[in-house]
C-alpha cells in the first residue's frame, strides 16, 4: 500500500548526511521537515551501541519464513546510487538491503568485515591490504572483484559532493592499487587505526559496476540498485512506496544465515504523527524516529515494542566563524550565553532526553565531565555585546555590525517547518535583547548550500555521533574549509588538526580517551557550536517482528541491530 | 402595476430599509479589533511572543486558566494576547490589500467604463487574465517569490482584488457614463477629469463602497488561508498562523484543540461581521449580488 | 457560431497570456541552478563546479534566453510534455508527478462541486419557497455562517470531530486502497472546500428564485392550477438558473484554492499539495505545470459555462 | 338542460363578493389596496373594472381568484364562486379551481409567458394537469385553441418560444392558455394596455367572441373606460379601492353619476393618441391608499367638491335607474354641481380640463 505524508520532501538536503554516512554515521542536519531536530535521548540507562534488543522473542520460538515487511521511513531518497545519491538515515536504512558493506559494526562498536573477508594495516597505518570475499555475486550477476570496487571508489572520489569527504583523505593518484582479482591495498593520507570504519556506510555499500557503467548513460538508473545484499530491488515509487524481495542466492546463507522476510516495503512518512498512527492503525511493522514526542505513545502501547538507541547526533546551532560578527569570539560567546538551554529543553523535548554539553553523553567513556556548554545568563551575553558594539565594528564591506547596540545576526533555518519556525520565535525571543535577529527561512537546498558556502551567520544543526569519535574530524579539520566547506563553521585551528590526527592513532586506548576529552574541550573553547540536546533514535515495531537483533557478522560476531536510526534486515522475521 | 409592487416580495417586508442592531453590533466587533490591532502593544497584554517558562514548575498548563485565559501554545505562549495580536497582521493586510485594491482597481475600471475604447479593451482583458488564475493559487505564486513582509503581503492580495473591483467600478460607470446629466456637463464643454470627479466618482463610489467591507472580508480571508499554509508575513503573528501551530500535528489537535480553536473564533467572527455589515450596506444602497 | 468561435479564441489568447506571466515571474525571481546541482551551484571559484554548472544550464537550456527558453517550454507543454523536474538525474518527468497527482485533484474538486450544487438547490428551492418563514431565516442564517467560515479552518474543525474525537475517517489518505476507501478518504476534504461554497450558491439561487417567484408568468402557471412543486420545479427553477451557473464556474477557482488546503491537511498528494512543495523546492518546471493546468481547467470550464448558457437560455441562441 | 333551468343558472350568480377588504402590510403602514368592495358577476355576464392605476382595481380582481401571497396580507369579506365561499380556501384547494373554473390573462404578454418554456408546453401542461390528458392529445387540443386564437400555422409555433412572438401573437397565446381548460370564468387583467391600438381591437374581439361561444363569465379590468365600452355588460369604476359607481355600461355613459367617472369619460383616449396615455388631465394624484384622505377620497382633486365631501364619506346610494349605485354627496346633475358648474365655466378652468381631451 502506498501512504503519503504532507510535503514528502526528498532527502537531497541532506549533503551533510551524504558526507557523514560515508564517514560510517548518518547525521540528518539542518532542520528537516519534521520535528526530527528537536529530539534527545531519553533512556538513562546503561548505554549500548547496539541499541536495546527490539524484541523479547521468546527462546522456543524458531524464525519462519515468510511474509513482508512494511517499514516507515522519515523521508525518502532521489536515488539510491552509493556513489552519488544522498543517502541519509532512510536512504542508508534502503540500501542496507540490497547492498552488503565491505564492513560493519558490531555490538562492541568495531568495525568487522562483512563483505571483505579481512583487512591487514601496514605498521605505520599508512597502508591497508584488504581481501574480498570470494564467490559473491551481485543480482545481476556481475562478480565481486577488485575492480568493482575501485571503480566504485573513484566515481565516488570524482562526485562533486559525495567525493568532498573522500578527496582530501587520498592521494590523486594509486589511492587504491589492485593487488589481484580479490586484494587491493588502500593508500590513505593519514595514519588511523580504525580505518575500516570508513568502510562500513556509503563508501562500503558495493555496487554492481556493470550497473554503474548503465548509470552513466541513464541517471534513472539510480532509482533501481543492484548490489549483493540479501534483497533485490523490485519497484519503486519514489515519494511512495519502494519494495524489494528476497535475492535466493544470497551468498551470506550458508555462512551468515537464512533471510526469511519474501519482501521489504519502504514507506517515506515525514509527519511523525502519520508514523505513529499508521503503526498503531497496522499498517506498518517498524519505523524509526527522533521526534521525541511520540516517545511516550509508544511505550504506552503494548503492541508496540521501542528500542532507543540514543547513541544520536547531537543538535546545536552552528555559527560561521568567518563572517562578521561572528568571527569575533565575543560575540559568538554572547550568543551561546543569551541562548535559554533550558528553556529549549523544556519546550521541545516533550520532558524527554537530555540536554548537551559537548559531543558526547554522559555515560560516554570519552565524555569530558569539566565541558559545560555555557547558557542561560543573558546579563553576560548583554555585557559581551556592549563590550564588542563598543568599538562600533565594520565587516570587509563597511557595513557596521551592530544597531542601536545590538549586534546584527542572521539566524537561518529551512522551511517550511512548523516546529522549525517555532524554534526560530524561541530563539528570537532569547536573542532580541542583544541581537536584532533577521529570520531566514531557506528552502532545503538553499539552506545547505548556504551552509556549505559560508553565507550563514547561525543555524540549527545535527550532527556527530560517530560510532568511533575519531570519524568526525571531517567535520573539524582545516582541509575541509574551501569553497564548499565540510567544516561548516570554516573555524582552523591547527593545534585541533593535530590533535585529531593523535586520535585517529593513539599510543594505547587510553590516551585516546584523554585526547578525545581534549579535542571536546577545544571544540567547547572555540564557540563555533552551541549544544543544545542529544537526539536518539526510537526503533518502534509491532510484536510480530522477531530477530532483527539476531545479525551475525560472516566470522560470527554478533551485530548491532540499529545504527542511528538506520536499520538492518537480513535476520529479521516475522511470527504469523 | 403600481397595485401589485404593493404585493411585494416577503423579502422587502422582512428586509426594512433600516441597517439594524445587528449591522451596528458588526460594526463594534470589527472596530473592537481594529482597536486593538492598532493599541495591542500599549494594551495591558501578555507578550504575545514570550514562552511562559518556570524553571522550577516547568512550562504552565496547557489547558485555559485564570492566567492564560486561552490557554497557552506548545511554547508556552500565551494563546490569548497572541490571537488579539494576531487581529494585527489579519487586519491591516485586509485593508490594506482592499484599499489598494480599490485605488488601482477603482480608477482602472472608472478610467476604462468612462473612455471605453482601446483603454477599456486592456484592462478588461488585464482583468479577465488576473481572474483566469484561480486567486490563492496566484497568491501563493507570488508570495513565494517575494520577500513576505506587510507590504509586499498586502500589495498581492491587493494585486488580487484589482480584478474584481475593476469589473465592478467598470459596470457601475457603464451605467452612468451616457447620463442625461453627463452628457450635459460635456456640452457645457466641460474636461473629462473634471466630469469624472464631479459627475461619475459620486455616483460609483456609493455602491462601491458598500462592497469594501465584503471586500476586505475576503482579503481577511485569503490572508488566513496564505499563513496557514506558511505564505504570509514571516516573524508575524496571524490568525492563520496560530490555526496553523494549533493543527498542524493532529496530536496538538486532539489534546489542545483551543489553541487552534481561538483564533478559529476571532477569524470567524471577524469575517462574520465584515460579511454581515456589508451584506446590510449592500441591501441598503441595494446593490447587485457580485462575484467579488 | 462565430461566437463560440470567439469565446475558444479568447480563452486560448488568455491561456498564453497567463503561462507567459508564470513563466516569466518563476524565471525572473528564481534561480533552478542550485536544485540541479546543489551546492556547487554556488561554488563559483572552482573550475569542475564551473564546468558543472555550464552543463547544467546547457541541459536544462538555462543558458537560452527568457523568451526562447518561454517557447521551447511552450511547444514542448502543448505536446503534452511538460519537462522535467530540477534535481540533479532531472528525474521524474514532471507530466509523471502530474498525471499521478491529478487525479486526486481533480476528484476531489468534482466531489466538492457535486456535493455543493446537490445540496444548494434543493436547499434554496425550499428556502424560497418558505421565504420569511422562521425555517427560511434559520436556513439564511446558517448560509451566513458557513461562508464567513474559511475554508482552513472548516478543515481544521472536520479533522478535530469526525477525524480525531469520533474517528470515523481515516487521517491518511491510502493512494492504492479500493476506491470506495478512497472515496471515502476524499469525504472530509470534499466537505471542507464544498461547504462554504454550498452556501454561496445557496444565497444565490435562493435570491433569484425569490426574484423569479415574483415574475407574471408565475403567476400565470398558477392560475393554471399546477401545483406548488411543479411551479417551482418546472417554472421557477431553470430561469433562475443563469447566474447560479456562472457562479458554479466561477467557484471552481475558488474550489481548486481550497483543494490546495484541504489537500494539505489531509495529506493528499494532489496537485494542490504539490504545488506548494515544488514551490518550496523551487522546483519551477513542476509549478509552472500545476499552474498552467490549475488555470487552463479554469479557464475551459467557464468557457463550458458560457456555452452552457446558450443550452438553458433559448434568447441567447446564438 | 330545459329552458327554465337555462334561465335559473343565468340568473343565479357566479361570482360573488360581499365587502371584500384586502389590506397590505408595508413598511410605511397598512395599505388598503381594496376597501370593502361588493360585486356580483353572473354567468355569461361580463363586468368591467375600471380605475386608475392604483385604484385597486388588479388587486380586487386577484383577491377574487385568491392568487395573493399569504404572508403579509389581510383578507377579509367573503368571496363566493356559484354559491360556495372560496376566499378561505388554501392554495391546494384552489388548485382545483384554477384553471379549470377560473382563469387569467395578464397585462403584459412580454413578461407573462416562461421564456425557457416552449409554447406548447405551457399550453398543454394545465391541459395535462387538469383535464389529464395524454400529452399527444393535449398537443391537438392546444394546436386547435392556437387556431381558435387565429394564430397562423399553429403546429409551428407550438415548438417555439416567447421570444420569437410578436406581442399581439403572446397575448393571443395567453388567452389560449385561459381557454384552455374551458373556465367558467375569466379574468382579464388590462390584456391590452401592453399592445398598440390595431392589435387591442382584434383582441378584445377575439376575448368576447371566445366569451360568447363558451358562454364564459369575464372580468375585465382596465384603466380605459373606452375599451370596455363595447365589451361588456356592467361597469364598476373604482377610485382608491373602493367602487364609486356601478351600472350597466349604456346607463353608465347615458347618465354618469360620479363626477369621477364623467372626469375618466371625457379622458377616453382617441385612437390618434398613444395608447398608454394615462389619466393624467384629471388634476392632482390618485388617493393615498397608507394615508387616505378623510371623507371622500376624490374630494381633493374634484373641481364640485364641498365642505361636506371633506368630512364625510359618501356611502354607496341607489340612482334612478336600477341596479345604478354611486357613492357622491353631490352627483352630476345635483343643483350644487350645477351651480359649481357655473361658476367654474365663468373661471374658463373647466374650459381648460375640457380642452385638454
Amino acid at each position: 500500500m502506498k501512504i503519503y505524508g504532507q510535503s514528502s520532501r526528498r532527502t537531497r538536503r541532506i549533503l551533510g548526511v551524504t558526507l557523514v554516512s560515508l564517514l560510517s554515521f548518518a547525521a540528518a542536519c539542518g532542520g528537516g521537515s519534521s520535528s526530527d531536530e528537536t529530539s534527545a535521548p531519553t533512556e538513562t540507562e546503561a548505554p549500548t551501541d547496539s541499541g536495546a534488543p527490539a524484541t523479547d522473542a521468546p527462546a522456543e520460538e524458531t524464525p519462519v519464513a515468510g511474509g513482508t515487511l512494511r517499514v516507515g521511513l522519515e523521508a525518502d531518497v532521489d536515488g539510491l546510487n552509493p556513489t552519488a545519491s544522498a543517502l541519509a538515515v532512510a536512504g542508508l536504512t534502503m540500501a542496507s538491503a540490497v547492498f552488503d558493506p565491505l564492513f560493519t559494526f558490531d555490538v562492541d562498536g568495531n568495525a568487522v568485515p562483512y563483505l571483505a573477508e579481512s583487512i591487514e594495516p601496514s605498521a605505520d597505518f599508512m597502508v591497508w591490504t584488504m581481501t574480498l570475499r570470494a564467490g559473491v555475486v551481485f543480482h545481476d550477476g556481475t562478480p565481486l572483484t577488485t575492480d568493482a570496487v575501485i571503480k566504485q571508489f573513484e566515481i565516488t572520489r570524482n562526485d562533486p559532493l559525495v567525493g568532498l569527504a573522500v578527496k582530501p583523505y587520498y592521494p590523486e593518484t594509486d589511492a587504491v592499487v589492485k593487488i589481484d582479482d580479490l586484494t587491493m591495498e588502500f593508500h590513505p593520507l593519514d595514519a588511523s587505526q580504525y580505518f575500516p570504519t570508513a568502510l562500513t556506510a556509503q563508501l562500503g555499500y558495493i555496487a554492481s559496476p556493470t550497473w554503474l557503467d548503465a548509470l552513466a548513460a541513464d541517471p534513472t538508473l539510480e532509482q533501481a540498485p543492484v548490489g549483493t545484499g540479501p534483497f533485490q530491488f523490485d519497484s519503486r515509487t519514489e515519494d511512495s512506496v519502494t519494495r524489494f524481495v528476497r535475492n535466493d542466492n544470497w551468498w551470506g546463507t550458508d555462512i551468515i544465515g537464512p533471510t526469511y522476510l519474501d519482501a521489504i516495503e519502504f514507506f517515506p512518512v515525514p509527519d511523525p504523527d502519520t508514523r505513529t498512527e499508521m503503526i498503531q492503525n497496522g499498517e506498518l511493522d517498524l519505523l524509526h524516529t527522533t521526534d521525541t514526542n511520540q516517545f511516550q505513545t509508544y511505550r504506552d502501547d503494548p503492541k508496540l515494542t521501542t528500542s532507543i538507541d540514543e547513541n544520536g547526533e547531537e543538535y546545536f546551532l552552528m555559527i560561521n566563524t568567518a563572517k562578521a560578527p561572528f568571527d569575533d569570539i565575543r560575540v559568538r560567546q554572547a550568543l551561546a550565553l543569551a541562548t535559554d538551554r533550558q528553556g529549549y529543553y523544556d519546550l521541545f523535548n516533550a520532558g524527554e532526553g537530555i540536554m548537551a554539553d559537548q559531543m558526547f553523553t554522559p555515560d560516554s567513556q570519552y565524555f569530558n565531565p569539566d565541558v559545560k556548554q555555557d547558557g542561560n545568563d543573558p546579563a553576560a551575553a548583554a555585557a559581551l555585546v556592549a563590550e564588542y558594539c563598543g568599538e562600533n565594528p565594520v565587516d570587509a564591506d563597511g557595513k557596521a555590525q551592530c544597531t542601536d547596540g545590538k549586534v546584527n545576526m542572521e539566524y537561518q533555518w529551512s522551511g517550511p517547518s512548523v516546529i522549525a519556525t517555532r524554534i526560530a520565535d524561541f530563539y528570537n525571543e532569547n536573542w532580541k535583547a542583544s541581537f536584532n535577529v533577521t529570520f531566514d527561512e531557506q528552502n532545503q537546498q538553499m539552506h545547505i548550500q548556504e551552509a556549505a558556502l559560508g553565507v550563514y551567520n547561525v543555524v540549527g544543526w545535527r550532527q556527530f555521533g560517530a560510532e568511533n569519535p575519531g570519524d568526525d574530524r571531517v567535520w573539524l579539520e582545516c582541509r575541509n574549509i574551501g569553497g564548499i566547506s565540510l567544516n561548516w563553521p570554516r573555524y582552523c585551528d591547527e593545534a585541533r588538526d593535530a590533535l585529531i590526527k593523535e586520535i585517529a592513532n593513539p599510543a594505547s586506548p587510553d590516551e585516546r580517551v584523554g585526547l578525545i576529552q581534549e579535542l571536546v574541550q577545544n571544540l567547547h573553547d572555540s564557540y563555533a557550536y552551541i549544544f543544545m540536546t542529544h537526539s536518539s533514535w526510537a526503533i518502534v515495531n509491532t510484536d510480530k517482528v522477531q530477530g532483527n537483533c539476531d545479525r551475525k557478522s560472516p566470522d560470527g560476531n554478533a551485530l548491532v541491530c540499529s545504527t542511528n536510526g538506520r536499520m538492518y534486515f537480513q535476520s529479521t522475521w516475522l511470527s504469523s | 402595476m403600481s397595485a401589485t409592487s404593493v404585493t411585494s416580495a416577503p423579502e422587502d417586508i422582512i428586509v426594512s430599509k433600516k441597517l439594524g442592531f445587528g449591522f451596528w453590533l458588526c460594526v463594534t466587533w470589527v472596530g473592537l479589533m481594529a482597536f486593538i490591532a492598532i493599541f495591542a502593544s500599549a494594551l495591558p497584554l501578555k507578550s504575545p511572543t514570550a514562552n511562559f517558562l518556570d524553571s522550577a514548575r516547568g512550562r504552565p498548563p496547557y489547558a485555559p486558566s485564570w492566567s492564560h485565559w486561552f490557554g497557552t501554545d506548545k511554547d508556552a505562549r500565551d494563546v490569548f494576547s497572541r490571537s488579539m495580536y494576531g487581529a494585527r497582521i489579519s487586519l491591516t493586510v485586509g485593508f490594506a490589500a482592499i484599499t489598494a485594491g480599490f485605488l488601482i482597481g477603482g480608477t482602472l475600471g472608472v478610467i476604462s467604463g468612462y473612455y471605453k475604447g482601446w483603454i477599456d479593451r486592456i484592462s478588461s482583458f488585464g482583468f479577465i487574465v488576473l481572474l483566469s488564475f484561480p486567486s490563492l493559487v496566484l497568491a501563493i505564486l507570488l508570495t513565494s517569490l517575494i520577500d513576505r513582509n506587510l507590504l509586499t503581503v498586502s500589495m498581492v492580495l491587493g494585486l488580487l482584488s484589482i480584478a474584481p473591483v475593476g469589473r465592478l467600478a467598470r459596470a457601475a460607470t457603464l451605467q452612468y457614463a451616457d447620463r442625461e446629466f453627463v452628457l450635459a456637463a460635456r456640452q457645457i464643454g466641460a474636461t473629462n477629469r473634471r466630469i469624472i470627479i464631479k459627475e461619475i466618482l459620486p455616483n460609483v463610489a456609493i455602491p462601491m463602497s458598500s462592497l469594501a467591507l465584503l471586500g476586505m472580508a475576503v482579503a481577511v480571508v485569503a490572508e488566513g488561508g496564505l499563513a496557514f499554509l506558511g505564505f504570509s508575513v514571516q516573524k508575524g503573528i496571524t490568525w492563520g498562523g496560530l490555526i496553523q501551530l494549533g493543527s498542524d500535528a493532529s496530536k496538538t489537535l486532539q489534546d489542545a484543540p483551543w489553541i487552534a480553536f481561538f483564533p478559529i473564533l476571532m477569524l470567524f467572527l471577524t469575517v462574520l461581521s465584515l460579511n454581515f455589515a456589508g451584506d446590510r450596506l449592500r441591501t441598503f444602497f441595494d446593490v447587485k449580488e457580485t462575484t467579488l | 457560431m462565430r461566437y463560440y468561435v470567439q469565446r475558444v479564441a479568447l480563452a486560448i489568447l488568455l491561456l498564453l497570456a497567463v503561462s507567459m506571466l508564470t513563466f516569466g515571474a518563476l524565471n525572473i525571481l528564481g534561480d533552478p541552478l542550485f536544485n540541479i546541482l546543489g551546492p556547487v551551484a554556488g561554488d563559483v571559484n572552482n573550475p569542475d563546479s564551473i564546468k558543472m554548472i555550464a552543463l547544467a544550464k546547457k541541459e536544462f537550456s538555462l543558458d537560452r534566453s527568457l523568451p526562447v527558453r518561454y517557447f521551447i517550454w511552450l511547444s514542448d507543454f502543448v505536446r503534452g510534455d511538460f519537462g522535467v523536474t530540477f534535481s540533479s538525474t532531472g528525474q521524474p518527468p514532471v507530466s509523471g508527478v502530474v498525471s499521478e497527482r491529478l487525479p486526486r485533484t481533480i476528484s476531489l474538486v468534482f466531489l466538492a462541486q457535486m456535493f455543493a450544487v446537490v445540496v444548494s438547490i434543493p436547499w434554496a428551492i425550499i428556502a424560497a419557497a418558505r421565504a420569511g418563514k422562521i425555517s427560511d431565516r434559520i436556513s439564511t442564517i446558517n448560509a451566513f455562517f458557513l461562508v464567513a467560515m474559511p475554508n482552513f479552518a472548516i478543515a481544521v474543525i472536520l479533522k478535530f470531530v469526525f477525524s480525531l474525537k469520533l474517528g470515523w475517517t481515516p487521517i491518511t489518505y491510502v493512494a492504492d486502497d479500493p476506491l470506495r476507501s478512497r472515496l471515502f478518504q476524499l469525504l472530509l476534504p470534499a466537505l471542507t472546500i464544498g461547504l462554504p461554497v454550498a452556501a454561496v450558491y445557496q444565497r444565490l439561487l435562493r435570491s433569484d428564485l425569490i426574484t423569479t417567484l415574483q415574475q407574471d408568468f408565475i403567476l400565470l402557471a398558477r392560475t393554471k392550477g399546477l401545483s406548488k412543486t411543479r411551479i417551482l420545479f418546472v417554472h421557477a427553477l431553470r430561469p433562475s438558473l443563469f447566474s447560479f451557473i456562472t457562479v458554479v464556474g466561477l467557484n471552481t477557482g475558488a474550489l481548486i484554492g481550497g483543494s490546495i488546503v484541504a489537500e494539505t491537511v489531509f495529506r493528499i498528494p494532489g496537485i494542490g499539495s504539490t504545488l506548494v512543495e515544488s514551490i518550496f523546492r523551487n522546483d519551477f518546471p513542476v509549478v509552472l505545470a500545476i499552474v498552467m493546468i490549475v488555470a487552463s481547467g479554469f479557464v475551459v470550464i467557464n468557457l463550458l459555462v458560457d456555452f452552457a448558457y446558450t443550452l438553458i437560455d433559448p434568447r441567447v441562441r446564438r | 338542460m330545459s329552458q327554465t333551468e337555462l334561465v335559473r343558472s343565468e340568473l343565479e350568480p357566479l361570482i360573488e363578493t360581499i365587502d371584500v377588504k384586502t389590506h397590505f402590510k408595508t413598511p410605511r403602514g397598512i395599505a388598503r389596496a381594496v376597501d370593502g368592495v361588493s360585486i356580483t358577476i353572473r354567468r355569461g355576464q361580463s363586468l368591467g373594472v375600471v380605475g386608475e392605476s392604483g385604484s385597486g382595481k388588479t388587486v380586487l380582481s386577484r383577491s377574487i381568484m385568491g392568487l395573493l401571497p399569504r404572508n403579509g396580507v389581510i383578507r377579509e369579506g367573503s368571496v363566493r364562486y356559484q354559491g360556495q365561499e372560496i376566499s378561505n380556501r388554501s392554495d391546494k384547494e384552489m388548485q382545483s379551481i384554477w384553471g379549470r373554473e377560473m382563469a387569467m390573462i395578464f397585462q403584459d404578454p412580454m413578461t407573462s409567458l416562461n421564456p425557457v418554456m416552449k409554447i406548447g408546453k405551457q399550453i398543454t401542461e394545465s391541459l395535462r394537469k387538469n383535464l389529464s390528458m395524454s400529452s399527444s392529445e393535449a398537443m391537438a387540443v392546444a394546436e386547435r385553441l392556437m387556431h381558435d386564437v387565429r394564430i397562423p400555422e399553429p403546429a409551428r409555433r407550438l415548438n417555439q418560444y416567447p421570444h420569437e412572438l410578436s406581442g399581439g401573437m403572446r397575448q393571443r397565446v395567453m388567452i389560449a392558455i385561459a381557454m384552455a381548460c374551458g373556465p367558467n370564468m375569466l379574468f382579464a387583467d388590462e390584456p391590452t394596455t401592453a399592445l398598440d391600438v390595431t392589435v387591442q381591437a382584434q383582441i378584445l374581439e377575439l376575448l368576447s367572441e371566445q366569451k360568447r361561444e363558451r358562454n364564459m363569465s369575464l372580468l375585465l379590468v382596465t384603466h380605459n373606460l373606452g375599451v370596455v365600452a363595447g365589451y361588456t355588460d356592467e361597469i364598476a369604476v373604482m377610485y382608491g379601492g373602493k367602487v364609486v359607481e356601478k351600472a350597466p355600461t349604456k346607463t353608465l355613459f347615458a347618465d354618469t353619476k360620479m363626477p369621477y367617472t364623467e372626469a375618466l369619460l371625457r379622458s377616453i383616449p382617441r385612437l390618434d393618441q398613444p395608447s398608454h396615455s394615462r389619466l393624467s388631465t384629471i388634476p392632482g394624484r390618485p388617493p393615498d391608499i397608507v394615508h387616505p384622505p378623510r371623507g371622500c377620497h376624490f374630494a381633493p382633486r374634484c373641481a364640485y367638491v364641498r365642505d361636506l365631501c371633506l368630512n364625510e364619506e359618501p356611502e354607496l346610494q341607489q340612482a334612478a335607474s336600477p341596479d345604478h349605485t354611486f357613492a357622491c354627496f353631490y352627483p352630476v346633475g345635483s343643483p350644487e354641481y350645477l351651480e359649481r358648474r357655473v361658476e367654474l365655466t365663468r373661471k374658463g378652468e373647466l374650459v381648460a380640463s375640457e380642452g385638454s381631451n
